[in-house]
């Protein structure tokens, strides 16, 4: 995919373990391209994913954080997404109150056969981040490397 | 309710019964239909090459004249249906399309496929009812057994047009069964006529139109009924004149006894 | 690379068709209404286009022969679309070659007086450019 | 400090062909904690895995990275390779970069860079890393099967002969599934009722296999060895022990308009019925919905002739909660809807008819007592078609992307037999490609074409188009000579492709076991583990995995049940060590990590703890390690921060975090 500008997008990707890593690995074994910039974090369940991981992310200079699991009603932990659910959406809107715009943050269930959704998820946001350009708010500064 | 309302070539001229007793039945079934300004033609055919767009833009200039009203766009003849229909969900759906096209309409605000195209009939079936049809229906065409012939354009591709099952249709025989008569199914009621190959290939076309007519004559019919000017000059022309073919329209302004009206326009 | 094949690649493009989905069940040309009208049957335009034996498809009177019913679109189980390979074949032809099919002299003979205009708009949209 | 070692594969050139591996590893080396780093061809190989070995003893590693395929591929494989190296397992991290890398990337320089970072991550994951130790659980020595059809039937023999309980839940009347609607079986013509009914008799005979029919599985929780099942049965309205399944009632119940579920809508039974005459077991039920006194509160016909006074109008259904160590699911298949192939005017011709509905017509016991005839008018037929296909091997919405897999042998079958019994019936079969892999099943096709003169023609029919003397023309095409078929047929039968029993989705569900787009259960792997889950202790058996015919299903079940025992003769499990653990000193005992836990595992104790030298008693979360499952729910709830996940530590996950951000 032709990138439009030189930004490279920083972005982490929570997958819980059963269904969207799996779908993920799909993805990859059915060669579904999406953008580099997304990089993926391994967790149990996408309620293992805490608040805190998010604003760590977005303070060490991401420019967008997605979380994928299970679909409602198929969690492997019955119902961790649900957790999840309700976290994020107080998270993000606390983070777009904060300057951190809705965009950057996403939830998004992606079952293990769903490769094809994974990857359409994942070019999707990339592109939403572009168009977003680089986040400003949350960094520590004195992380930045330049 | 008012719709916007895209009439065609034809109507305007050789089939102008399908059009004055659509009119005439509208009114008494309570919706309008509006006309709108200085629309082209649709050009008959569907431009099937992917990078054909000027003969897009006529269907196009319509369907954004119905959006810039706020209304949903009727059309009544099927050649003009299936090709708005389908430069819509072009326009909603491809992308390269939907920007050459903007790019040559320069309209104050681009289209994307906002407006949404009704048949004529679908306005009967999803916003009149044919409930309410029947009750309205003062001279029940009782004992005619009654052949649909859909064609090809109204149904296919099933998928953009979603207009009915399009290998078992019912829209038109529960449209047959409000105005009192009795639908007769029969296997060719979705076979092409021949459409514009007629011009050139008369003979072939007359095989077809005859093979629609023996099937439906076969099942029992005595009357064909069309929304489509083409297929009823096929159907009459080469169809071995075993059936009458009318439109719809007439027979729904007969049951609703405005058939005498709409003759006096 | 050669003429058919730049011709092979523009079919494709025009139409949209991808010709390796296609299984070759031959379901398109059992439903074709104009099947026995064809020199080049409908499931055979995929293997021709992919072949790229393109002269002898520009030349079949198969392009003059459908009659755009979408028959074998809607029920072809692997949807290729054989209609719109036929239609970006007849592009070709008409696009390169002229409007060789249908010459506005033809008509005054063709006309009657219950005849369509939509009948008229139709053939010279498929005919012509 | 960890002393971490980081290997990374080349997986032939799957990863190699995009990743430059070299330069991960010289960029992995620049990492802390890292100690040493290599790359090799194939890590998971022997020789992969004795460099693994090799390197953790003489450089002493504490930690290892592996960049290869997904970590549910062989993240196993490498923990094997390092237990036995010396190292404890969950000191092993994986870095994904071919699933997640070198498969979906194309540009080199964009992969490798990828593939650092991913390193990267994981190095610094395994950097804060603690050796763990796996628990241990009880393994309850019974099995659940969900369906009781051949591939249930065979799996619950198998189980229950090794000298385990099994108990079979199928969800209508009788046990015998998709194959006892069956009359013959190819390649052999073997009656089916004749092979399967002494399987069923033997399974209900079984001193350890339970069969619970006219139930439905309702609820399970639980996990792998110690699975809690709620079993809702449904009520029969007759008393199963005082029924001698005389049969009277179902003679006498007036309300006889059912269609038959049993005859695929055939002909109709009536309201109190069984299914079929060798019914296991042999007790009617009573069909509500359709049953008279149910409905209008008159009738009570077979209360009155039921000479055992065996009727009981008042039966509630009855929930039964069961303890298992193992489920098998065989919930089997249903041929899809027709209703979107209209062009094969299955909706306006009684005459043309599905594969099931023919393997009915044909036998015996069924709506036309074995005899071929059209369901129009009763006529036997002198012209049939097959039309194959239908449905299966679609690209579109319509139908299903598969080969179903049996139609080509089961379309030979029913030309063969029609052709035998009715010899001057002409069959012609209309096909895509004949497709027989399988012991004998050529043969059996060569002979149906070269002994049986059944008439195959290349070409999918376009359309069957009902002519109004009521004969059937097929328009087809014969695509070896290009010719046109216009073929009239008195009957025509559709090879209708099937699909898994809608109710597996809801029984996946409850069993948390992945399932695909089409529905079919995943396997924990396409070649290797083909009849297990990826949830542990779930089985596959038969078509709920995939179509396969009756050999294939029998064979499966029994590798099901091999599966199922294995896990059965345990003793006791080793538990996933990745659980929750409390910090007692920043814990405030407020209950909340216990709220979300679904498992039950976290209780509170008080118990006297030295907080800096205060010493008092607190009451405190303690998670019992057998009953957590990992899912970290709690560990995001608890407001104090006590609650971590071992093996995804808060730590850990922030720094991968920091990792990728860097």
């Amino acid at each position: 995919m032709p990138m439009k500008d030189e930004f490279k997008p920083k972005i982490v990707a929570f997958c819980c373990n059963w269904c969207s890593y799996a779908g993920a690995d799909l993805a990859g074994s059915s060669r579904l391209t999406y953008p580099a910039d997304v990089k993926i974090i391994r967790v149990p369940c996408s309620c293992r994913v805490n608040p805190m991981f998010i604003l760590r992310a977005f303070e060490k200079g991401a420019d967008g954080v997605i979380l994928c699991g299970c679909h409602p009603g198929d969690c492997h932990y019955s119902t961790g997404n649900y957790y999840a659910r309700r976290r994020m959406t107080l998270l993000f809107s606390m983070l777009d109150y904060l300057g951190v715009e809705n965009g950057r943050t996403r939830v998004e269930w992606v079952s293990a056969a769903e490769g094809v959704k994974f990857s359409q998820t994942m070019n999707e946001f990339v592109e939403k981040i572009h168009s977003l350009g680089k986040n400003v708010r949350l960094e520590d500064l004195r992380c930045r490397k330049e | 309710m008012k719709y916007s309302y895209y009439p065609g070539c034809t109507l305007r001229t050789k089939a102008k019964a399908l059009d004055v007793y659509a009119r005439e039945s509208a009114r008494l079934l309570g919706f309008e239909l509006e006309e709108i300004e200085n629309w082209q033609c649709c050009g008959g055919v569907y431009p099937l090459g992917n990078d054909e767009i000027a003969t897009k833009l006529s269907s196009v200039r319509a369907l954004n004249e119905a959006k810039e009203k706020g209304q949903e766009l009727v059309t009544l003849c099927s050649a003009c249906h299936h090709v708005i229909k389908r430069v819509n969900d072009d326009m909603r759906n491809v992308e390269d399309i939907r920007q050459r096209a903007n790019n040559y309409m320069q309209l104050s605000e681009p289209y994307a496929g906002e407006t949404n195209v009704l048949h004529y009939l679908e306005v009967l079936r999803d916003r009149v009812g044919f409930e309410a049809i029947k009750e309205k229906v003062v001279n029940p065409l009782k004992g005619k057994k009654i052949g649909a012939y859909y064609g090809c354009l109204l149904l296919r591709p099933g998928r953009i047009m979603a207009f009915d099952n399009p290998e078992n249709p019912t829209i038109m025989e529960e449209f047959i069964r409000a105005i009192g008569a009795e639908p007769v199914i029969y296997p060719y009621r979705n076979e092409c006529c021949g459409g514009y190959i007629s011009l050139k290939e008369k003979e072939l076309a007359c095989s077809m139109c005859e093979k629609i007519m023996d099937s439906a004559a076969g099942f029992g019919a005595d009357l064909l009924i069309t929304a489509c000017p083409l297929c009823l000059y096929n159907l009459n022309a080469g169809g071995n004149g075993r059936l009458p073919v009318v439109y719809f329209t007439e027979l729904l302004a007969e049951a609703l006894g405005v058939k005498k009206e709409a003759g006096n326009q | 690379m050669n003429r058919e094949k730049k011709q092979a690649e523009l079919i494709t493009e025009i139409s949209g068709v991808n010709p390796l989905k296609c299984m070759k069940c031959g379901k398109c040309s059992a439903s074709c209404p104009s099947f026995e009208e064809m020199d080049i049957k409908p499931h055979q335009f995929v293997s021709y286009v992919a072949n790229e034996n393109i002269e002898a498809l520009v030349n079949s009177k198969s392009l003059w022969k459908c009659l755009s019913c979408f028959a074998c679109v809607e029920r072809c189980p692997r949807d290729v679309k054989p209609g719109k390979l036929i239609d970006a074949a007849r592009q070709l032809v008409i696009r390169q070659r002229g409007q060789e099919y249908l010459s506005p002299d033809e008509i005054p003979a063709l006309l009657d007086p219950e005849l369509p205009q939509q009948l008229l708009v139709s053939a010279f949209r498929r005919y012509r450019r | 400090m960890q002393r971490i070692g980081v290997f990374v594969c080349h997986c032939g050139s799957n990863i190699a062909a995009t990743v430059d591996v070299k330069k991960v590893v010289e960029m992995a080396a620049l990492e802390p904690g890292v100690v040493h780093a290599e790359d090799y061809q194939y890590m998971c190989s022997e020789a992969g895995q004795s460099l693994i070995a090799k390197a953790i003893q003489e450089k002493q590693l504490t930690g290892l990275v592996v960049c290869s395929c997904s970590p549910r591929m062989h993240e196993t494989t490498f923990r094997k390779a390092a237990e036995r190296a010396g190292l404890n397992p969950y000191m092993v991290e994986i870095a994904n970069i071919r699933e997640h890398c070198s498969w979906i990337h194309k540009d080199m320089e964009e992969a490798t860079r990828k593939a650092v970072i991913l390193a990267r991550a994981a190095i610094a994951k395994v950097n804060l890393n603690t050796p763990l130790q796996p628990g241990e659980s009880r393994v309850t020595k019974r099995a659940l099967v969900i369906g009781g059809g051949i591939a249930g039937i065979q799996t619950a023999l198998d189980i229950a002969d090794a000298g385990y309980e099994v108990d079979i839940v199928e969800k209508t009347p009788s046990i015998g599934g998709r194959m006892s609607q069956l009359d013959k079986t190819f390649p052999t013509l073997d009656c089916s009722a004749c092979i399967l009914t002494p399987k069923m008799v033997e399974a209900a005979a079984h001193e350890r296999i339970r069969i619970y029919t006219y139930s439905e599985v309702e609820k399970v929780s639980g996990f792998v060895g110690d699975f809690t099942v709620d079993i809702r049965k449904k009520a029969r309205s007759v008393d199963m022990d005082k029924c001698t399944g005389c049969g009277v009632c179902q003679e006498k119940c007036p309300s006889k308009k059912t269609p038959s579920e049993f005859n695929r809508g055939l002909n109709n039974r009536s309201a109190i019925y069984t299914p079929f005459a060798q019914a296991i077991p042999n007790v009617p039920v009573i069909d509500r919905e359709h049953c008279i006194k149910f409905q209008t509160g008159k009738c009570g016909v077979c209360a009155k002739v039921c000479q055992a006074g065996a009727i009981d109008y008042e039966q509630k259904d009855e929930i039964v909660t069961e303890k298992y160590g193992a489920i098998v699911v065989a919930t089997g298949f249903d041929t899809i809807k027709l209703d979107q192939y209209d062009e094969y005017a299955y909706s306006q011709s009684k005459d043309v008819i599905t594969s099931l509905e023919l393997e009915r017509i044909m036998n015996a016991a069924g709506p036309t007592k074995g005899h071929l005839e059209r369901l129009s008018d009763g006529k036997p037929p002198k012209e049939m078609v097959f039309i194959q296909c239908v449905g299966s091997r679609c690209a579109d919405e319509r139908g299903k992307s598969y080969c179903s897999k049996i139609c080509c042998m089961y379309t030979a079958k029913h030309a063969m037999l029609i052709r035998d019994k009715y010899p001057d019936v002409n069959v012609t079969v209309f096909y895509i490609d004949v497709r027989t892999p399988g012991k004998n099943f050529d043969e059996f096709y060569r002979r149906a074409v070269e002994q049986y003169g059944v008439n195959y023609i290349k070409g999918q029919v376009g359309k069957v188009i009902p002519q109004p003397d009521g004969k059937l023309l097929v328009q087809g095409v014969d695509l070896l000579d290009n010719r046109r078929i216009m073929k009239e047929a008195d009957m025509v039968v559709l090879a209708t492709a099937i699909e898994p029993n809608p109710d597996v989705r809801k029984i996946a569900t409850m069993l948390t076991a992945s399932i695909d787009t089409n529905n079919f259960l995943t396997e924990a792997h396409a070649k290797l583990r083909p009849v297990e889950s990826p949830t542990a202790g779930i089985f596959l058996s038969g078509v709920c995995q995939g179509p396969k015919d009756i050999p294939e299903t029998v064979a499966q079940a029994g590798a099901a049940a091999v599966k199922a025992i294995g896990l059965l003769a345990k003793e006791k499990l080793t538990t996933n060590p990745c659980t929750a653990k409390s910090d007692e000193l920043l814990c405030n005992g407020c209950s909340v990590c216990a709220n979300v836990c679904p498992y039950g595992a976290i209780t509170y104790e008080e118990r006297q703890v030295n907080d800096h030298g205060i010493r008092e008693v607190r009451r405190l979360a303690v998670v019992n390690s057998a009953l957590c499952q990992g899912c970290g729910a709690c560990t995001v709830a608890c407001p104090s921060g006590a609650m971590d996940l071992q093996g995804f530590s808060n730590r850990q996950i922030i720094a991968e975090v920091d990792a990728i951000c860097r």
